[in-house]
């Protein structure tokens, strides 16, 4: 395996979302991320999963720099991203780009596609052309260049989500971060796009952390999987691995509970797992082990004592009480 | 307990709102050019009259000076001496408010009413002929001047029909009420007097149409909206699919969403309507505020135009804390996302 | 729809030529959209072409009117307060002139007076609202915005007339009264908008690229607002009308004998009811221009619904 | 938009409608039961038979004796299914009542409701009531749409993608929740959703949409080991496999503009084996499998590749387009 | 003291409020009711206005009361001397005269009433400015010490309203602007009357109307059908006074009604038009200071150009072209002095040898109009049209009356033109005289002309000191005729006070039974009301 890339240590983000009482206020803190640590490496497809609201957003926008850790740092080719009280430098901000969720909002509706390619490019490419820049870009992500004078609303969702990647690379990133990129779109468009950033990958020798809560889609495409429950990561193992075995009982929980297609896939599927409880309110974690409302298996020390990360076997890390490392 | 924070914090903004626009009041009426006391003692007063008043209204004091004996009287109700009614500003509001503000309440209330009448007529039958007909009555509501109202009401009902008086607040010879809160038809109530309380209820019915009639065109737009708006949601289709009576959807659960953007805007045609009131006061001689108001302005009467200005924006405030809690009342999202935020 | 992906060519093969004809061919099928759109809905056709026939009066007013000379100094007792006729198809006011003739130059204060106002306030009220929001629950925010409650909470036509009552009373004090109570509503339009679009996705890759502030506010804000803004201007020019035409009423605004419809208005009614037609033609000409930015207004805001949605 | 639509649906039967977004599903589902919001909706034509009565030709009152006893359906959305300023008291009693078609006393429905809630797994049912929908989770807020509609105990449940909105772990639990309830009362259920994953664990039968118009229909067994239009073999294709072997390249083009479909088979613009009557003609149904009046094993579909003239021969089946 | 004087109007009001009810039933049928313009003060220390000055004759009695004709005759005073040096005058009182609560007039009343005039110096203090003080020798003799002597000292009496000082000094609130005499009792005198007159307050809503009653204790005596009740009502609006009058709700109306108002109202079924002789003239003021304007030649082109015909054709019949500054109406008016009339070759002549005659153009002129007063426009529109004959350029600006005061102030920014009607408020021509051109009322809106000539201002003064009046008479003839020669102004007309009036009013105004000084068109006790 080569470097890694970026490296996350500890990372931390809270959000103050609101004050108890009248009088003697203190802060009700939402902790988005609590204490991540991940690294990745060059070349690869990092897979981020969870359900909704367990932080991997926030540990997206982290990265590129949307929003400053509450504590921890992030390194980047061993440049910590968050140096200094300013703003990231340019040439960083050239290196890490990011995709988003929803096709419909991250495009400006009120400027055409080659106006949207130009924000990029006029920071980043002073001296290119813009006109002759977007048209490489558009062929780059194989869009017509008669896409160049039109609105994002004349564009279907895949489409929309396709002139967002372009714009993304418009700085020739090295670090690619796509935030659920397919999730709003139809399975029978999500391909093409999926296909497109494999092939940008390739040629581009692009890293991608790729946030989804489609494991299927995420089995066929990362080379390594994190598992986010609550903002912290209950799992992180190689992507083939993961699926064979599922050690943490969340992670098996969610793989049981995927609906497949077809008998041999469900044969793939960890033993059927009941699914059940609430997720908490994340600004009311439970104290001790953050899954333990939901986990079949809790016993005494899940409500004390929040587990260890601990490497069970070679790159596959879970926390959990019932684990013990292998060797 | 939301809603208590809620109000809180909308009470704390009106003070602050308040305190903003005494300020901007204080300095629009310092800029006037001229000596209003000359203007008021008329050209044929001895100069000692002129400086004797300055000395009195403190219009020798450098400015910040000026403005901190203004507010500190203000705080007290105190405005000074009008320069055209010779009186006691304070006393004058108090003399003339309660007219105007039961001008303007009985205007609301007949714009409400008609609004929410005829919005809900044309969100049921949308597109068809009599939605149409309220369409348009909406737009000629809208674009219509208040004063145009005011003088075709005058030409059709006092003149031609002869069906209601045209002027004051009382037929003449009819003797107010004992003054109890000011309102002719309140206090007339309170004698029981009917007969000047029909009186009374006779000459607002048409400056209080003429006021109310671009509010209730515009009310009537926006209930029509929302409610067809609100017809097409799927809590309504699911009520429905529940078994819920029509009935009771729309007197209920289709009503109350509805009434939300319409019961926001009130207090902004409120507004609107308390500006009409300084035209249509003007022509039917309606003895208020705004009529009194007016004539300030037009005199350069500097205390009374603070204190008038000064009291309407008050009301203004007010009337807007009262929608905005009216609309918390309705609208549980706004008073359960007040405990946080801004 | 209409999308071919028919991109055999290069794209790098692309000449300039190609370009800009790639370029124009969309302009045209965007405006094209559009005007269809638009044309589709006769309420808002009938609401622009009341307004262009308002601003062709307006415009061509020494040509169109019958008597331009009654606008200037003219008095003809002998035909004061004639009923109206073949000759004065409005009548004649009391002072003998052709009210048709002032009404048509009387729109020419209306616009000026609208077009005026907007012109002031639309861009302070807009470069405020978007700092405002932009820098949501910061300093610029809660002073920008703060300022505008204050403003707010006065009834506009009463800090207007307040306003032009104070100082000397002609048009251009009546532009600048309203004016000044007017801004906060696009301070306050923009801001709304301002601060929903902040966190959009668009924005923040804006940001994340390494964009300047004032490219962000000015280049991908900005746009954005245009649609409630032209919305809203088309709406505003029939309020600023109906104001400007309040302040002439009492007397604040446009001064005789210049013909200000309002003014006109106001000395008619001195007549009522027996001449009747003195102050009832300029008031039906302000519902007139009113009522056409009204329909435009609500067509656009259709139109640009319609867009969006 | 709806295009000859004809479903069937037997008692205790539990049949999936499948299709993209934006394909007509929920509108299918709203039209028969008359609760399309009229404006912007129109019905054009047709009927809809619910235990032999023609629905849509019933007036108001009849309709609603159907509506919330016999019939009743689950909204996609919770958040936009539960009317936000009322709190879920207010919209649990004019339910309650209306089901029970007798006079309750308060405390009775408040029962009622309170054990409607107990029976969807949800926790303090007292304080619940007192809620406004917007201090509810996702979860609980589709939970509570799933009580007030079992509260109905009808004998036909249309289930509009329940816990689409949430997670996979919770939408497992919800579809888990409906089912177990619904077997108890051997209750009819359609169960609108867009991922056949759900269908296949979930369904008796299912209904392929496209764009509006039902495109294949057969038992869930028969429609997943022999997927025949192209449409569905092309969405069995899009869906990634946890087996792995990488992701399809999916259907090429997009889904048609609904205001102005492509003539004939609406699919033809997107579809591999398109000929030339594709776009020309609308295909009719052809019946590939099962009998006539057979419950179980027919399986039906509408593309031309199926007609003995054009594509591959096969059984002609009757037009009832 | 101000919350005591609160409740004490309070209680006044609603006292009076429930005793005009069971009146109003009975004595519907003696009611004067006239529509005013508002505001009214009944404060004899600051109304001068029209109404103020209708509504105080009723309610205050004075020392000396106005006749028709012009005179004076003996009033509350019954009799008085001179001294030699013109210097001391000394009135002896009726002993009779009770006021509305029913105590004595005496002396120290009209001691305190003239001392509370000139202290608060608003409303006609003015007058009274060259009176050294009153004080009273006896219960029923009062004293006056003047400066200089002043052959208007007598008449200006008849402004001298008599107060009852125990009443006023009882209401008066400690705090204000007067020391010892806190706010002189002006708070209180601005809702309540302390007066000896044949009326009394009954009811005084601000902005609505003024209801006085009959005063059954009055020493004097009151016509047969005097009104019991007279009212005046707050407003001027030409529908509403046609409404009231034609509903019979209305005995009189104001006169600030328009030509086709009154024309109008004159068609309404018993009602008719009263146009009564006024002390008021209206003036085309110019600025003599300001080019052209400043060449004689050039202002007596004008008013050779003007057309006065046309002018008194726009007003009600019976209206008359100006005979020089002071009105017809006025004692000591000049009969025969120089009046223009429209002649435009004269106006030629006279143009040819100003100054500026070459380029006109360069000086455009303009006239100012009073917003507040409509009608003035036509007038000025018909200067317009007149000059332009001739080749004057004029301008027509209509002007807020405050704007026009302020303007005035100061010589650079008075106007070319203003257009104002001035009134006189003493039966006489030499107050006027002084008021429009003397130096000392150049700063004023009542002289646009800016005379400032040292000569003029000596001959006013010293004709005002002059006791005789047919000497005083004749020093102003001279003086007419000096200013009408220098053309400062265009004397357009004077003014027909018009009325309308139902006709089962007795009305003595119509007939010219009632001086036409400002208010006693008025005097309810010699108004009979038939019905
Ligand atoms: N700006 C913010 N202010 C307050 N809370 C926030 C903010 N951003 C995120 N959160 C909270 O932080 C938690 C994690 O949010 P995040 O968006 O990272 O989740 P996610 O895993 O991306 O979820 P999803 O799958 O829905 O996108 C959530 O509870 C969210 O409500
Ligand atoms: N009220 C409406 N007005 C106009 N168009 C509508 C309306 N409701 C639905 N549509 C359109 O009808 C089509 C079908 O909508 P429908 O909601 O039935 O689709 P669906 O299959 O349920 O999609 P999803 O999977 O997203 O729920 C969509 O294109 C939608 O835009
Ligand atoms: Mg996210
Ligand atoms: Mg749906």
């Amino acid at each position: 395996m080569t470097e890694p890339i970026l490296i996350m240590r500890d990372l931390k983000k809270y959000f103050t979302v609101g004050h108890t009482g009248v009088i003697r206020r203190k802060p009700i803190d939402v902790k988005a991320v609590d204490g991540v640590s991940l690294e990745l490496y060059a070349g690869e497809t990092f897979g981020l999963v969870g359900e909704s609201g367990s932080g991997k957003s926030t540990i997206a926008y982290m990265v590129a720099g949307m929003h400053r850790p509450t504590s921890g740092t992030i390194e980047f080719r061993g440049r910590d991203l968050f140096e200094g009280g300013g703003g990231r430098p340019l040439d960083l901000k050239k290196e890490i780009q990011i995709v988003f969720q929803d096709p419909g909002s991250s495009l400006n509706a009120r400027r055409t596609i080659a106006q949207n390619l130009a924000v990029p490019l006029r920071i980043h490419k002073p001296d290119e052309d813009v006109i002759s820049a977007t048209l490489r870009l558009l062929e780059l992500v194989d869009l017509p260049p008669s896409y160049m004078y039109r609105y994002p609303n004349m564009l279907s969702g895949g489409e929309k989500q396709i002139v967002a990647i372009a714009r993304a690379l418009a700085t020739d990133p090295s670090l690619v971060i796509l935030d659920e990129p397919t999730s709003a779109l139809d399975v029978s468009v999500q391909g093409k796009v999926i296909n497109l950033l494999m092939r940008l990958q390739r040629e581009l020798n692009l890293t991608y952390l790729f946030i989804t809560h489609d494991l299927s889609l995420m089995r066929n495409i990362a080379s390594r999987v994190a598992i986010m429950y609550l903002g912290k990561v209950c799992e992180v193992a190689g992507g083939a691995e993961f699926f064979q075995r599922p050690e943490h009982p969340y992670t098996q929980m969610l793989l049981s509970s995927i609906p497949v297609i077809s008998d041999e896939e469900e044969a793939l599927k960890p033993a059927k797992m009941v699914p059940r409880g609430e997720i908490p309110s994340p600004v009311n974690v439970p104290p001790g082990c953050s899954f333990n409302t939901r986990c079949p298996y809790v016993f005494e020390q899940c409500m004390q004592a929040d587990p260890q990360m601990i490497e069970l076997h070679s790159q596959h890390f879970a926390r959990c009480h019932l684990l013990k490392a292998e060797n | 307990m939301n809603l208590l924070i809620f109000i809180g914090k909308r009470i704390f903004h009106a003070i602050f709102v308040i305190l903003g626009l005494a300020i901007v009041i204080f300095a629009v009426a310092r800029i006037m050019p001229g000596d209003p006391v000359r203007l008021a003692v008329g050209s044929r007063a001895p100069q000692w009259v002129v400086d004797n008043m300055r000395e009195q209204m403190h219009l020798n004091d450098p400015i910040p000076v000026q403005f901190g004996y203004w507010l500190r009287d203000a705080a007290q109700g105190d405005f000074g001496i009008s320069l055209v009614t010779r009186r006691n500003v304070a006393e004058d509001v108090r003399e003339f408010f309660p007219a105007t503000l039961e001008l303007a309440l009985f205007a609301l209330t007949i714009s409400l009413t008609g609004a929410l009448l005829l919005g809900t007529i044309a969100a049921r039958h949308k597109d068809k002929w009599i939605d149409n007909i309220i369409r348009i009555f909406s737009y000629l509501g809208i674009v219509t001047p208040s004063f145009v109202f005011a003088i075709i009401f005058i030409l059709i009902f006092a003149f031609a029909l002869d069906w209601l008086p045209a002027i004051g607040r009382l037929s003449n010879g009819v003797e107010p009420p004992p003054r109890v809160t000011g309102f002719y038809t309140i206090d007339s109530l309170l004698i029981g007097d009917l007969a000047t309380f029909w009186d009374a209820i006779r000459h607002l019915i048409l400056p209080a149409l003429a006021l109310a009639m671009a509010s209730m065109a515009q009310e009537a737009r926006i209930t029509r909206s929302s409610m067809a708006d609100n017809l097409t949601k799927d809590y309504i289709a699911s009520a429905r699919a529940l078994g819920v009576s029509e009935g009771l959807i729309m007197r209920r659960f289709l009503l109350k969403p509805s009434l939300i953007p319409t019961v926001s805007i009130v207090g902004m045609d409120f507004a609107a309507g308390l500006g009409n009131a300084f035209l249509v006061e003007l022509i039917f001689n309606w003895p208020g505020l705004s009529r009194y108001g007016m004539n300030a302005m037009l005199s350069k009467d500097l205390n009374a135009i603070s204190a008038v200005i000064l009291s309407f924006g008050i009301v203004f405030v007010l009337v807007n804390l009262l929608v905005d809690i009216l609309v918390a009342r309705l609208d549980p999202r706004i008073s359960l996302s007040a405990g946080g935020g801004s | 729809m209409g999308v071919e992906m028919t991109s055999a060519v290069q794209a790098t093969q692309l000449t300039a030529e190609d370009i800009a004809r790639l370029r124009r061919e969309s302009r045209r099928e965007n405006w094209g959209r559009a005007w269809y759109k638009f044309s589709r809905n006769p309420l808002s056709l009938i609401g622009a072409g009341t307004i262009i026939f308002v601003v062709c009066l307006a415009i061509f007013a020494p040509w169109i009117a019958p008597y331009p000379e009654h606008v200037k100094p003219f008095t003809d007792f002998a035909n004061a307060s004639q009923p109206p006729s073949s000759q004065h198809w409005f009548g004649t006011d009391e002072i003998g002139r052709d009210i048709l003739s002032r009404v048509i130059y009387g729109y020419r204060f209306s616009l000026t007076m609208g077009v005026t106002v907007l012109a002031i306030v639309v861009p302070i009220g807009v470069v405020l609202g978007l700092v405002a929001g932009y820098f949501q629950h910061r300093w610029p925010d809660t002073l920008i915005m703060r300022t505008t409650d204050i403003f707010l909470a006065v009834p506009p036509l009463i800090l207007a007339l307040a306003i032009a009552s104070i100082l000397e009373p002609n048009l251009f004090n009546a532009m600048i009264a309203v004016s000044l109570t007017w801004w906060p509503w696009y301070t306050r339009l923009v801001y709304s908008i301002t601060t929903g679009l902040r966190n959009e996705f668009f924005v923040t890759a804006s940001q994340v690229t390494g964009a300047s502030t004032s490219h962000i506010i000015f280049r991908e804000i900005l746009p954005n607002c245009v649609s409630p803004i032209f919305t809203k201007m088309s709406l505003d020019m029939g309020w600023v009308i109906i104001i400007g035409a309040s302040l002439s009423f009492v007397g604040l605004g446009v001064q005789p004998p210049k013909p200000g419809l309002g003014t006109m208005v106001a000395s008619g009614t001195r007549y009522l009811p027996d001449d009747w037609w003195i102050s009832a033609f300029p008031a039906l000409a302000i519902v007139v221009v009113v009522l056409g930015f009204n329909l435009l207004g609500d067509g656009l805001r259709d139109l640009f619904a319609a867009e969006d949605g | 938009m709806l295009d000859g639509i004809n479903m069937v649906v037997y008692p205790g039967e539990k049949v999936g409608l499948v299709g993209e977004t934006g394909c007509g599903k929920t509108t299918t589902m709203k039209t028969a039961l008359n609760v399309l919001p009229m404006p912007p909706g129109q019905i054009e034509s047709g009927q809809i038979h619910f235990k032999g009565q023609d629905l849509l030709a019933m007036n108001g009152r009849e309709i609603s004796r159907i509506r919330g006893r016999e019939v009743t359906m689950i909204f996609q959305d919770p958040m936009a299914a539960l009317n936000p300023v009322f709190t879920v008291e207010e919209q649990f009693s004019p339910v309650i009542k209306h089901a029970a078609n007798a006079r309750l006393s308060k405390k009775e429905v408040r029962a009622r409701a309170i054990a409607a809630l107990e029976e969807v797994a949800l926790a303090d049912p007292e304080r619940l009531l007192k809620a406004y929908p917007t201090q509810l989770s996702g979860g609980m807020r589709q939970r509570v749409c799933i009580g007030m509609a079992l509260a109905t105990t009808p004998q036909l449940l249309i289930a509009d993608e329940p816990g689409t909105a949430l997670d996979v772990t919770i939408q497992a639990q919800v579809l888990r929740l409906i089912h177990d309830l619904v077997e108890d009362l051997n209750t009819s259920i359609i169960l609108i959703t867009h991922s056949l994953g759900v269908v296949r664990e979930t369904v008796d039968r299912v209904y392929v949409m496209y764009a509006g118009s039902v495109v294949e229909m057969a038992p869930t067994p028969k429609l997943f080991a022999n997927p025949l239009h192209p449409y569905t073999q092309g969405l069995m294709e899009s869906v990634p496999r946890l087996s792995g072997g990488g992701v399809s390249q999916g259907i090429p083009g997009r889904i048609p503009d609904y205001m102005d479909p492509p003539a004939g088979c609406r699919f033809h613009t997107r579809c591999p084996h398109v000929m030339d009557i594709c776009s020309r003609q609308k295909p009719p149904v052809f019946r590939i499998d099962g009998e006539d009046g057979e419950v179980d094993g027919v399986h039906e579909v509408t593309c031309f590749l199926y007609d003995g003239e054009h594509g591959a021969a096969a059984t002609t089946g009757e037009v009832t387009t | 003291g101000a919350p005591a004087a609160d409740s004490g109007a309070a209680a006044d009001s609603g006292e009076s409020a429930s005793s005009a009810a069971p009146d109003a039933g009975e004595v519907a049928s003696r009611q004067l009711r006239v529509s005013f313009s508002w505001p009214t003060f009944i404060d004899p220390a600051v109304g001068s206005d029209f109404s103020s000055g209708s509504a105080l004759v009723n309610l205050y009695d004075t020392l000396v009361f106005p006749n028709p004709d012009g005179t004076i005759s003996p009033w509350l005073a019954e009799s008085w001397e001179t001294s030699d040096d013109g210097l001391t005058w000394t009135f002896h009182l009726r002993q009779d005269v009770q006021f509305h609560d029913g105590s004595n007039l005496t002396a120290s009343d009209v001691a305190y009433s003239f001392n509370r005039l000139q202290t608060i110096g608003e409303g006609y203090g003015y007058m009274f400015s060259g009176v050294d003080g009153a004080n009273a020798v006896d219960d029923y003799t009062v004293e006056f010490t003047l400066a200089e002597p002043s052959g208007l000292f007598l008449p200006s009496l008849v402004r001298l309203y008599i107060l009852n000082e125990d009443l006023v000094r009882a209401n008066t609130a400690a705090e204000g602007s007067y020391g010892d005499n806190g706010d002189f009792g002006k708070d209180w005198l601005l809702t309540n009357d302390a007066g000896s007159g044949p009326y009394k307050v009954a009811n005084f809503q601000l902005e609505e109307f003024l209801l006085m009653e009959k005063f059954d204790g009055w020493w004097g005596d009151f016509v047969e059908n005097a009104p019991d009740q007279v009212r005046f009502i707050a407003t001027t609006e030409a529908a509403t006074v046609r409404t009231l009058m034609s509903n019979g709700e209305l005995e009189i109306s104001d006169q600030w009604q328009s030509i086709n108002a009154l024309e109008n109202l004159g068609e309404l079924e018993g009602v008719e038009i009263a146009a009564l002789p006024s002390f008021t003239e209206f003036y085309f003021m110019l600025n003599t200071r300001l080019a052209p304007l400043d060449d004689v030649h050039c202002r007596r082109a004008m008013a050779y150009a003007f057309d006065y015909d046309t002018a008194v054709s726009l007003e009600w019949p019976g209206t008359q072209q100006s005979q020089g500054p002071v009105p017809r109406a006025l004692g000591g008016h000049n009969p025969d002095v120089m009046t223009f009339s429209m002649d435009l070759d004269k106006a030629a002549e006279e143009l040819a040898q100003c100054q500026y005659a070459d380029e006109l153009d360069q000086y455009p002129v303009e006239i100012h109009w009073i917003s507040e007063v409509p009608d003035e426009e036509k007038f000025a529109l018909l200067f317009q049209a007149n000059m332009a004959e001739i080749g004057i350029p004029v301008e027509v600006v209509s002007t807020p009356w405050l704007s026009v005061v302020e303007n005035t102030s100061a010589q650079e920014t008075s106007p070319h033109i203003v257009t104002i009607y001035v009134s006189a408020d003493l039966p006489e021509a030499g107050p006027i005289l002084k008021q429009r051109y003397h130096s000392d009322t150049a700063a004023t809106w009542s002289q646009n002309e800016w005379l400032l000539d040292e000569e003029l201002d000596a001959a006013i003064d010293d004709s005002l000191t002059t006791i005789d009046q047919a000497e005083r008479f004749a020093k102003y003839a001279e003086i007419q005729d000096q200013i009408a020669e220098e053309a400062p102004s265009l004397f357009i007309y004077d003014q027909v006070q018009k009325h309308a009036y139902q006709d089962y009013v007795d009305w003595p105004a119509v007939s010219g039974d009632a001086s036409p000084l400002n208010g006693y068109f008025l005097y309810a006790a010699n108004i009979g009301v038939h019905q």
